[in-house]
């Protein structure tokens, strides 16, 4: 059944854009939507900004994008297993701003909570704390991490229903539903697409407003 | 014993029944290997869930550790997302976390997740947990392959996070962070206090109560 | 038909299809009684869903509004704590808030939580309503009982959030913030323009398109 | 069946003391665990502060305690359904801190995720940010708003397993997971207690590890 929010794969090109900046849910490549990625690498759109955990292995997940030059600055957490990542920085090919994971986290769900930043300690004592602001209370010093935002999120869920609530299975769920409310436009790729009230309303991790297309995962 | 799993097996005496514990990539593995039938721990994967357990049997979708492995749950695990993950990690409710160094100095100070110009996977999870957890243990050789000490005055690699480390395992020794000076309180089986000062750079203390390790 | 009802079935005009709207206890309530067949949108509560409808038949346990009182959901409707509810209110993802006014002034800054010394029932959730919806519709009666002004030049009660109201609906006029200035838009039925400014402490300019409220 | 964490609801009081902090859950008395409110009542202890949402009215909910006059301090974004809250704290018998919900949520939030504090836009040119650093960022203003904890988090769930896991039931969810990160001990007053793997580990919304003790709900 197809419903507004329902698109073929091919439909999200129309959001698509070189120098975009793209969040990728996802740990290393667990809970990324690889339709979608592979959709974007066959759009051939580059200078992307790229937003998610990691970059995965050179040939899964967000790493084809990276392996095919796509990608002009990475924000993350971790590029150890991506060998191809760690190359173009060190050839000067790819930006990457390496964040603490939970840094990371908090960022995101700040640039979807309306909220400016966050005070961590995470990173104070550390070349993380360089060019930041930094405030002490009772004691103890935080950095002031900034929001984080951009302009498409692409998700990986497990079951969406035609509204776009979504529901993720096991440790696929990760950033999928922080970047739910980080970005202008939000993709969705689910393995399943049910009717409204299939999913009981207690279990919903992300609610369907947040979401503005749903594609069918091609595998399931 | 090789040299891995002496400090996993003794690593493991750290951790109480009930503990919280999240377990770096590697030697760290091996930990729960070694414990006691009577301690009961609950892994914590940085990816997202809580009653992380071994695989058995054929892996499950979506069911990996931090790794991106195929890796099992015990009953009674609880999977949420990763800002609730480093909710867990950074507000104080893991127990303990044990990682790999690449250099520890007197300070406390970890340095692990990057060489300038070198080698530089990123962080990862590894500064929130060394600054949320209640025991940060360093489980790592004593030594580089090329002898030079890792256990320094002053780490000169770019720290992980400043003074948080509380415990040191190498196969050689177990130090421990006493009001915040370094104490050697244990060695390794057959391991003489003079060849522990000759391959550690750091100034550090010999517990009065100094003996070797019981090891299971 | 009396002020409330007018008021709801002005503001119901402004909703869109698939509109994300949070509307205040008294006056608000009443507008999805006014919304077009065609226009379906989806309430937000506070106290942490999405997708509240109207009580059908006997209460559900804990299903209840953010004034406390049971209510209904609809197919598709989703619950979540409270942090999450307020990251979509701050977030800038609920499309309308529609809440009553004491004051509001030329500047855009409204009054709703308190008045000194007299009445202090706090905030609950109207600052970030206000300072994260889209559009922020205040719906009030134009005068006090004793025929004060509401709309001021400056609001001297302690402000909700200062400069994001986007509309004023009230029983005798629309007004509508454009660039950020106050526009009269509407004169409700019957009303004249000299009545509106008689009672309007506020500067404002008259739309050069200025008309009658077009009610169902 | 009992385990290490269920206890006797008079158990409680062990960890009951004058001038102790109190987070409660609840959104007008949804969600507020009425048995342990009860007992907290009958131990007779006093000066306490409370934080939560509302105080509810003055016969239900945390109310009670209100009325009793066992409440020295409330930290809550709202009093105005309770009259009692009112006339003592303009009596000067109650000291009463009205936080914004929103932020009030992220403060308890951030006191149980070792954040400092959170940077929101609310309250900005309000009462509210008086005392407050102030940070602007990219012409937008921000209150820092610092975190908060309490000794004791006293939640109502609907299902426990006796590890801990929690679910909550529709709108009764509300603060409940947010306090229970944000306590030094954290009391739950449940429905029904099940074995642990009873709940589908995707639909835990409050991890077992964060709770110290369970209480059978004398109602359900």
């Amino acid at each position: 059944m197809h419903t507004e929010k329902q698109i073929e794969r091919s439909a999200i090109r129309k959001h698509l854009h070189d120098g975009m900046s793209i969040m990728f849910g996802g740990f290393l490549g667990s809970g990324s939507p690889k339709g979608i990625i592979q959709e974007i690498l066959d759009a051939g759109i580059k200078d992307l900004t790229i937003i998610g955990n990691d970059t995965a292995m050179p040939d899964t997940g967000i790493g084809v994008l990276v392996s095919a030059k796509r990608v002009k600055k990475v924000i993350t957490s971790h590029i150890g297993t991506n060998a191809e990542t760690g190359r173009q920085m060190i050839a000067g090919e790819i930006e990457v701003e390496l964040v603490p994971q939970g840094t990371l986290a908090e960022r995101i769900r700040c640039g979807g909570s309306g909220l400016g930043g966050v005070l961590t300690p995470t990173g104070v004592g550390t070349l993380v704390e360089e060019g930041k602001t930094k405030l002490s209370f009772d004691g103890v010093d935080y950095l002031v991490e900034r929001a984080l935002r951009a302009d498409l999120a692409i998700l990986k869920a497990h079951i969406a229903d035609e509204k776009g609530n979504l529901v993720y299975r096991r440790a696929a769920r990760n950033f999928n539903p922080l970047m739910a409310l980080a970005a202008d436009f939000v993709a969705v790729e689910a393995d399943s697409i049910v009717a409204p009230g299939e999913i009981d309303p207690d279990l919903v991790m992300t609610p369907g407003i947040l979401v503005d297309a749903l594609i069918l995962s091609g595998e399931c | 014993m090789d040299a891995k799993k002496l400090i996993a097996s003794r690593v493991a005496q750290e951790l109480k029944d009930g503990d919280v514990v999240n377990l770096g990539i590697g030697l760290p593995t091996l930990i729960p290997d070694y414990l006691p039938t009577d301690v009961h721990i609950t892994l914590q994967s940085e990816n997202g869930f809580l009653g992380m357990g071994p695989l058995e049997g054929e892996p499950l979708p979506d069911l990996v550790n931090a790794g991106g492995k195929a890796c099992g749950m015990v009953p009674g695990t609880a999977f949420f997302d990763s800002a609730m993950s480093f909710a867990i990690i950074r507000g104080g409710h893991v127990d303990a976390t044990v990682l790999g160094g690449l250099q520890v100095d007197q300070e406390g100070n970890l340095a692990n997740w990057m060489v300038p110009g070198k080698m530089i996977p990123g962080m990862g999870g590894a500064m929130d947990l060394v600054t949320g957890a209640k025991q940060v243990i360093v489980a790592m050789e004593h030594a580089t392959k090329d002898g030079g000490a890792k256990i320094l005055k002053r780490c000169e690699l770019p720290l992980t996070a400043a003074g948080k480390v509380t415990a040191i395992a190498t196969e050689l020794a177990f130090f421990r962070f006493i009001d915040g000076q370094l104490v050697l309180t244990e060695t390794a089986p057959g391991v003489s206090l003079d060849e522990i000062r000759a391959k550690t750079a750091a100034d550090y203390v010999v517990s009065p109560d100094c003996h070797a390790m019981k090891l299971s």
